[in-house]
């Protein structure tokens, strides 16, 4: 799986984008768990962030396949 | 509905564009950065874009919106990196046989706009 | 709030307005003449103003739309006389801190102008 | 008296402007009378109309003096 960080995401994460390997199906709130084991400030992104796959927002109930490009979607603020 | 995205780190230079002999009206909107963030100082503000994702929502948003009110054609102009307190971190014109889907069209646009497409306002530089 | 308004013959030209840092928004209405009026094709309207009372009337309904819709400036351009296809017969520019007074005393205006402001289609020239 | 007349009212007058001699104060349903009198055609305005005085419309209880400048304003179509 890619996760890609924009903008506060990246900053919390100090990368860009990492390869994280999983071997099953991740619910969306099994995702956040996974990211904020990692970096643990995510924590404070995840409620008000979404997450997009393909260009598009990810629905609540969607299910995230190992081989995923995740991009983690901070508030916008654009315009 | 014809639309045209620009998304880059360019200076925002509208371009006059030919007119339709069936465009009654051109709607604009240009946000530009003020000399204040949070009631404090600056002397720009720094955006970033997730690219891809957004001109592809941008484009979903615009189409969505038009089945409401017919318009012509929508550019949109944003710029990303470090812009400048007096230049424009977004140019729309949208261009419409009447005025009203024109204005309709703009203003729900720009709502959207900051609801749902990836860019940010990542960072101020003081002033 | 700035109010600045110019009626005349001349072809309608926006200048480019230099930026104050406490200015966050502009937006912009250009109507334009569409090639056909009243399913007719055409090649132009002439337009004609009562030009002292025009102005003042416009001056009149800014100041009372700024009182709800607060903007900085405002600037009309409205032309007279034979208007080609394609080309602007009027142009509004409306300057503010925030984007939803600017588009709200923008559309308000427009539709004011329309009812109040007298100014006149008094021909078509055929296409 | 002066009368401006414009757009399509000079159509039907056929002058932009005339003195109009008048030795009282008028309503404005005075006013409309003695202009449909001159110009047989404004009749076709009267209710669409408004009249001006002043670069201000006139409200209905106006009173017009014999001295008065008058305009008057059919459906405007601006914009």
């Amino acid at each position: 799986m890619t996760v890609l960080y924009f903008a506060h995401a990246r900053r919390i994460s100090t990368v860009a984008q990492e390869e994280i390997t999983v071997t099953a199906p991740l619910s969306s709130a099994e995702f956040w768990d996974l990211i904020i084991r990692r970096h643990a400030g995510m924590a404070a992104l995840r409620t008000s962030s979404r997450l997009a796959r393909g260009n598009e927002f990810l629905p609540a109930d969607a299910v995230i396949a190992p081989s995923d490009e995740i991009v983690i979607i901070p508030p916008v603020s654009g315009g | 509905m014809q639309i045209e995205i620009i998304i880059n780190d360019a200076v925002i230079i509208p371009p006059t564009d030919t007119i339709d002999s069936g465009i009654g009206a051109l709607a604009e909107f240009t946000g530009l950065v003020r000399g204040e963030e949070n009631d404090r100082p600056i002397s720009a503000l720094v955006y970033e874009a997730y690219q891809p994702m957004a001109e592809t929502v941008m484009r979903r948003l615009l189409t969505e919106l038009a089945a409401a009110h017919p318009c012509h054609s929508v550019r949109v102009q944003h710029r990303t990196g470090i812009i400048h307190v007096g230049e424009a971190a977004i140019h729309v014109a949208v261009h419409a046989k009447h005025r009203a889907p024109a204005f309709a069209l703009l203003a729900a646009f720009m709502d959207r706009l900051k609801q749902d497409v990836p860019i940010w306002k990542i960072d101020t530089l003081p002033a």
